[in-house]
């Protein structure tokens, strides 16, 4: 009973192991292959089935009509994407902590509604705010710039930062901040000194989140660049012609995902440590 | 005076000096030899752009993406100026377009992009200057190209490609006395090379879901453009043109000039959506969601009998390492012995098959009217399309660039530098060079929101094909969509525009 | 407190950032849907709420918000189960369990729109590999994008793939945290693991499960990139959802004034599901709760 | 410097949490606040460390009004139930926080530190981090906080609630030395257990319902419960209560049990009247001649520490009796009871006092 018990359990888990991994298995090969490897059908071992190639990759790294040259992309998306990150993750913690530990009142308006308004920016399709936004961006003079997208991905990832650090501060008890208050602290001071450094497992998860969806949005970085500043995903996307090569694409699709992957196992501690509050409990 | 002098041999000596040094150079960008002319290679080389920028938009790598950037680096070499380029998927290229426009926005100095829509973007296009249209290179440029390029009696377009459906078959089964026998065993007919659509798709059923080249995997009868995209709408209009466009009915294929009433709900259009909802039983698994690179990898790599659509999925079975190479031919497409007149409200019978080729719409290339470095933009096309890159270009088929100069009609050039052997490649220039020859020819709706039209046709065709609705009430439901777009856009508007495509389609120039 | 001038340092630079950014976009938006901007016009001119009433009769708007709430509801409901399974599956002792773990997170730390690409080529029906896979198992052919019914699963199952480790992760970081002295009691009534399961665990999960639904729900309603990779709504409308219709109006037929008003009916239409969903949600688990 | 709590009452959305409570309390005293639970008492002691505002009232120390000055510019000092310490900091740092936020020197916080952290016993410690340690030894932590800074006013809301038995009277013990020195400081403590505030001395101020039943010394209240709210409050196990009367000259109780009237009972008139009986004045034996015996059915036998309460039913009322050790009964068993009505409590049908016993029995720790 037992023993089938776990065989059932480790098929499941070797089983969704393989359909997580089954697209990365999948581009790495075809990664390697020409398109002679592709009309072929589908095959899967190199040498034995295809001839390998490395044209696939070196079409990321040239410049020129040989290829589309993701090394700018690469660093233009990092900027970017810490740079919104991290302004989220300040302006947004601090509005959540605000937010789970006092009362503000505007009116009608409560706390429970201007967590709404920050939550609610999420349900916003991008193609709602695309044209907007190149409005917006065009009377600062900021389309085709790495500002400008900051700003843009600021508001994307703020709703992001605030829910996962609401949630996080509800866990520590308000008796931290007090006792911190009651030690002759400031309301300014007890976060500083007091909160902030017990926030470690909640900022590293509210960080990867907006990491994850800056990094990887596609439409703002597509729909407020021109030529000079271009996004990874842009970069990458502009293999997707009417032929597409599935080799290069399938290179800089694994290229791409890479920092993200690495990071997930770097922080893997913070990220199933379960109660991000565990340490305060 | 000395001085002068001295000056002036020094100037010599630099100039003089390395372009005679460069002439034999320039192999190494690729090219077989530098063609003379306003923009070949020394041309370009003597100018000096430094420190000037040059934006360019175009389509995703490869299909004339990648010569745009090639052309745009050696660009960046010859005359040191700095060449930004931006690859943008088919779909969004016109929004990324239009948006900078309608902004006021100078994003782009130079734009590639489908021809159809030059409608819209006219109003902010630079014509191109008579310097340029009187180059040798342009004067050799086809009619039906020049046509392409013109909106009005201005050349706004940079023609650098030339783009047309034709039909492509395997010659190793046509030629084969053993299919031949089987097709014959099969429907009493002599296999040959289909005339008209019924005889397609006879043939393509015949030629569906069995191994007939031996390799052990399966093959099928058609592979088309299928998928709603952006692509798909040429292949209806491909397959339609023949029904519905009548050799004496002038005035409008998709319109009626004169009331703009949509045509596009007429028998002869809802015949052809039929004949294209049964083509689905012949295609390949998955074939009713092709784009055109599944097109390109199902003919091009040997699965299908048969395929219509630009030229790129020929190349592609012409790959130096393709197994398909010289086993293909090419001929203009099926026609029609039934024809409908809309005059007459009958269908018109004719002997020999009604054809009437489609200019379909294909890459071309302009300048913005907003632009502030327009000289360089003008001398960055034409190098592109100086006749060494453009038979440079024509001999990559993953660029896209495809015959477009009367030069190129020349089938030694195919047999002795791509090494074709004599079918494929004299089919392949009769049947580029016999469209522009025909008088019967169908045109893209180059009017204002081509997009809305094209998309809204897309829509009402793929529901048919999926079974949603019959041809009949998609096709109802495309003309009640077309009428509240030209309302929308103005009917005198759509019009005025519309009449220089009939001009064309009419012969009236 | 005697706070009421310091708790504002917290709130106000966010929300004022948040504010400053969004709320252009926003009025913008509810103005451009009153005007006819289209391809032709670009501006703002007034032309009332006849975009409005053109809306109310566009039943392609219509319908793609049926799909939309099919899609969108399917596919969390499915990641949820999937992903509460796997990260029970995963909480207690498991041999190589990190290393699970992260595996199950990576395709959220994956771009969409790439990976989307990438999967266009498994569906590939007579080149891909999942065809060929079945065909060898003798499973035979499945028309992928090519049937309205498969090309919804193959965009829900992209969609699963690529967010079921966002529920995988919350659900698992709820797990772990969940206080141990329930269980010890189960156990020592002897509750079998469903029993326990059902009568413990589900129910401690209520609060942080209703979150992560709504969250999920607010992020899948956005659809989009697998749609405008996979099949372009297609065939037929079978995928085209409702921000893939916005935007076929908006950016490829170029009409940005009904676009607009598309878009404003639509986040309207959304606010309000949610919130009579959040509230759904509510009182579904917290009756299961107390029963 | 004194405490005024000036009646003071605060209510949360209508919901009243206190209600004009109004006492006064001095430096270098000691207070317990006994309460059952959501009686107020929590809610005072943030009034009192300037958590909350009250709705109306004033607190005023040293004769300054409190309300306006913010917490942290107060002089207060508070341990809660949970073990609430800096996670991120170590002991050591920990107890110095107050210190250092005070900017006193180093060598005085290290001092000080050493010193408070010897007193609490873990003077060891002082390098680990709260996470490390023991509930007793974070609370101990906790405790060393507030003590270190020599606030005006120290607030200890439950502190040893979530501690175990044994732990508690450690602790119980331990207070008696901590707080013996405190001449400078009010310290005001809440309880739920009568027993600890007994154990701990000083004033005590009963608190039931949001309202201020009792404010004085611990054992005069103890022993002059005003009313029969106080005695219900201050007595674990429950004060007995039996409605009776006084007639013709004797005690009657319940349904017929006769007493003659005991010599604290000579004033009472006759009248209806409610008795009680602490379960510590209940007992399976007789003590003394002058004890009543009674029978009566075992329906509960509750073992509490040291004690077993047993439950008892007679006449249809139900009683407790509180003995010492360990003993088990079988339910339903029929036992005899005795007690002195000398321990008898009166109250009038308002519900106070009307006699109290000159005695208090048992318990060991209320010193006559």
């Amino acid at each position: 009973m037992l023993g089938l018990y776990r065989f059932l359990k480790y098929s499941a888990i070797l089983l969704w192991s393989a359909f997580v991994a089954g697209p990365f298995l999948w581009a790495l090969t075809t990664s390697f292959k020409t398109s002679e490897g592709i009309v072929s059908g589908a095959t899967y071992i190199p040498w034995l089935q295809y001839k390998p190639s490395l044209d696939g990759w070196g079409v990321l790294f040239r410049r020129g009509g040989q290829g589309i040259d993701i090394v700018d992309p690469y660093l233009a998306s990092l900027t970017v994407t810490l740079s919104a990150s991290a302004i989220s993750l300040v302006l947004g913690t601090l509005a959540a902590y605000g937010l789970s530990r006092f009362s503000y009142k505007a009116g009608p308006i409560k706390n429970a509604d201007i967590t709404f308004f920050f939550i609610s920016q999420r349900i916003m399709p991008p193609i709602v705010l695309s044209i907007p936004f190149f409005l917006m961006l065009q009377a600062f003079g900021l389309l085709d710039t790495k500002l400008g997208l900051i700003i843009v991905y600021v508001a994307l990832l703020m709703p992001i930062a605030v829910w996962v650090m609401i949630d996080f501060f509800h866990n520590i008890p308000v008796e931290l901040d007090e006792t911190a208050m009651l030690d002759g602290c400031r309301p300014v001071e007890t976060f500083f000194r007091v909160i902030l450094p017990n926030c470690k497992p909640g900022l590293v998860v509210a960080g990867l989140f907006c990491l994850i969806f800056g990094w990887n949005d596609f439409f703002f970085a597509f729909m407020l660049t021109f030529t000079k500043t271009q996004l990874l995903p842009v970069a990458v996307v502009a293999l997707n012609s009417s032929v597409t090569p599935w080799w290069s694409l399938s290179a800089s699709a694994l290229v791409s995902v890479a920092p993200l992957v690495i990071l997930a196992f770097v922080v893997e501690k913070y990220l199933s440590r379960g109660n991000l509050a565990g340490a305060i409990k | 005076m000395k001085k002068l002098l001295l000056s002036t041999t020094i100037s010599t000596l630099l100039f003089s000096l390395p372009v005679a040094a460069l002439a034999q150079d320039y192999s190494k960008y690729g090219i077989d030899e530098d063609v003379p002319g306003k923009c070949s290679f020394a041309a370009t080389d003597a100018k000096d752009y430094s420190g000037r920028t040059l934006n360019i938009i175009t389509h995703a790598v490869p299909v004339m993406g990648e010569p745009t950037a090639l052309h745009a680096s050696q660009f960046e070499e010859l005359t040191g100026a700095k060449v930004n380029v931006v690859h943008v998927p088919f779909g969004d290229l016109f929004q990324r377009i239009m948006i900078p426009f309608q902004a006021k926005q100078n994003a782009y100095d130079v734009l590639f992009y489908g021809s159809l829509w030059v409608g819209d973007f006219s109003p902010y296009l630079e014509p191109v200057p008579a310097e340029y249209q009187n180059t040798a290179s342009m004067k050799a440029v086809t009619a039906n190209y020049k046509d392409v390029a013109t909106w009005g009696k201005t050349m706004v377009q940079f023609p650098v490609d030339g783009d047309r459906h034709y039909l492509k078959y395997r010659t190793d089964i046509f030629d084969n006395p053993e299919m031949q026998k089987k097709f014959k065993a099969e429907t009493g007919r002599d296999l040959s090379v289909p005339q008209t659509w019924e005889e397609y798709g006879e043939i393509a059923t015949v030629f569906n879901g069995w191994d007939w080249d031996g390799d052990g995997e399966k093959n099928y009868g058609s592979a088309e453009v299928v998928k709603r995209d952006d692509l798909m709408f040429s292949a209806f209009i491909s397959r339609v043109s023949a029904y519905a466009k009548h050799p004496d009915v002038k005035g409008g294929f998709f319109f009626d000039l004169e009331t703009m009433e949509p045509l596009i709900n007429t028998p002869g259009f809802v015949r052809g959506l039929e004949m294209f909802v049964k083509a689905q039983k012949y295609m390949p698994p998955g074939g009713n969601n092709f784009g055109l690179g599944d097109e390109i990898f199902s003919f091009g790599g040997g699965q299908t009998l048969f395929s219509y659509s630009w030229d790129d999925a020929y190349i592609q079975a012409m790959q130096k390492d393709s197994r398909i190479r010289n086993k293909v031919a090419a001929a203009p497409l099926p026609g029609s012995n039934e024809v409908w007149n809309r005059k007459t409200g009958k269908w018109d019978k004719f002997a020999t098959p009604n054809r009437a080729p489609y200019i379909t719409w294909g890459w071309t290339s302009a300048v913005s009217k907003m632009s502030e470095n327009k000289d360089m933009a003008f001398d960055y096309l034409c190098f592109f399309s100086n006749e060494a890159n453009t038979l440079h270009d024509l001999q990559i088929g993953r660029f896209g660039v495809n015959p477009y100069r009367t030069t190129h009609f020349d089938p030694t050039f195919w047999t002795d530098k791509l090494g074709w052997n004599t079918k494929t490649a004299s089919t392949y220039v009769k049947t580029l060079s016999g469209m522009d020859d025909s008088k019967n020819r169908v045109f893209d709706l180059r009017v204002p929101g081509v997009g809305q039209f094209m998309s809204s046709m897309a829509a009402g065709v793929s529901e048919a094909l999926a079974g949603q609705k019959t041809p009949q009430e998609a096709l109802d439901g495309v003309a009640e969509e077309w009428r509240q777009i030209v309302n929308r856009i103005g009917k005198e508007r759509v019009k005025k525009a519309y009449a220089t495509v009939v001009a064309l389609e009419d012969n009236l120039r | 407190m005697l706070v009421s001038r310091q708790k504002l340092i917290f709130l106000l630079p966010g929300l004022l950032v948040l504010v400053a950014i969004i709320i252009f976009p926003l009025l913008f938006t509810i103005r451009v849907s009153f005007s006819s901007w289209d391809v032709m016009y670009p501006g703002l001119d007034w032309i009332g709420g006849k975009n409005y009433s053109r809306l109310f009769s566009d039943s392609r708007f219509w319908e793609s918000l049926q799909r939309l709430a099919g899609i969108a509801v399917g596919t969390v409901v499915i990641e949820y189960l999937l992903g509460f399974g796997l990260a029970l599956l995963v909480w207690k002792e498991v041999r190589y369990k990190r290393f699970f773990r992260v595996l199950f997170l990576v395709p959220m730390m994956t771009t969409p729109v790439i990976m989307s690409v990438i999967w266009r080529t498994i569906f590939h029906e007579s080149l891909g590999p999942l065809n060929n896979i079945l065909g060898f198992l003798g499973l035979g052919q499945v028309p992928w994008l090519s049937t309205a019914g498969m090309a919804v699963v193959s965009v829900m199952m992209v969609e699963i793939w690529q967010w079921t480790p966002f529920m995988f992760l919350l659900l698992l970081a709820g797990l772990l945290s969940l206080p141990k002295e329930p269980f010890q009691a189960a156990a020592i009534d002897g509750a079998g693991p469903f029993r326990t399961f059902f009568m413990v665990t589900f129910p401690l999960m209520a609060p942080i499960s209703i979150g992560t639904l709504i969250i999920r729900l607010i992020e899948a309603s956005k659809i989009m990139e697998t749609v405008y990779v996979l099949t372009s709504g297609g065939p037929g409308t079978a995928t085209e959802t409702s921000s893939y219709y916005i935007y076929i109006r908006g950016l490829r037929d170029f009409q940005i004034g009904y676009a607009a008003s598309l878009s404003v009916t639509y986040l309207v239409l959304m606010i309000l599901a949610l919130t009579i969903l959040a509230k759904f949600l509510v009182r579904a688990f917290i009756s299961k709760d107390k029963a | 410097m004194s405490l005024i709590i000036d009646n003071v009452s605060k209510s949360v959305d209508g919901e009243i949490h206190l209600q004009d409570i109004h006492l006064t309390m001095q430096k270098g005293s000691f207070n317990t606040l006994l309460g059952p639970t959501l009686s107020g008492k929590t809610s005072l002691l943030r009034l009192l460390a300037g958590l909350d505002k009250p709705t109306s009232g004033r607190i005023m120390m040293g004769g300054q009004d409190l309300s306006s000055i913010p917490v942290w510019k107060r002089n207060v000092s508070m341990v809660y139930q949970q073990f609430i310490n800096y996670p991120h900091l170590d002991i050591y740092e920990n107890i110095a926080f107050p210190l250092r936020r005070a900017g006193l020197a180093k060598a005085e916080i290290d001092r000080k530190v050493r010193a408070t952290a010897e007193t609490l016993r873990i003077d060891e410690l002082l390098r680990r981090s709260p996470g490390e340690l023991s509930g007793g030894q974070q609370q101990r932590t906790a405790l060393a906080r507030s003590l270190v800074k020599g606030a005006d006013l120290l607030l200890l809301d439950e502190p040893l609630i979530n501690l175990d038995y044994k732990l508690r009277e450690e602790f119980h013990d331990e207070f008696t030395n901590i707080f013996a020195d405190n001449r400078d400081t009010i310290i005001i403590y809440s309880s739920t257990d009568p027993l600890e505030s007994l154990l701990l001395g000083g004033d005590i101020l009963v608190l039931d319902e949001g309202r201020q039943l009792q404010h004085g010394p611990t054992h005069d209240v103890y022993r002059n419960p005003r009313m029969e709210a106080v005695a219900r409050v201050f007595n674990d196990p429950q004060m007995n209560m039996i409605n009776g009367r006084v007639e013709n000259g004797r005690i009657v109780l319940g349904q017929g049990l006769t007493l003659p009237r005991s010599t604290h009972m000579t004033d009472l008139r006759e009248g209806k009247y409610r008795f009680g009986l602490r379960a510590n004045a209940l007992g399976l034996s007789r003590a003394s001649a002058d004890d009543v015996e009674l029978e009566a059915r075992v329906e509960l036998g509750e073992i509490n520490g040291s004690e077993t309460f047993v439950h008892i039913h007679h006449n249809e009322v139900s009683w407790v009796v509180q003995e010492d050790g360990v003993h088990t009964h079988s339910l339903g068993q029929v036992i005899r009871v005795y007690f002195n009505p000398e321990y008898l409590f009166a109250f009038d049908e308002k519900g106070m006092l009307a006699a109290a016993p000159k005695y208090v029995p048992g318990s060991g720790t209320a010193e006559e």
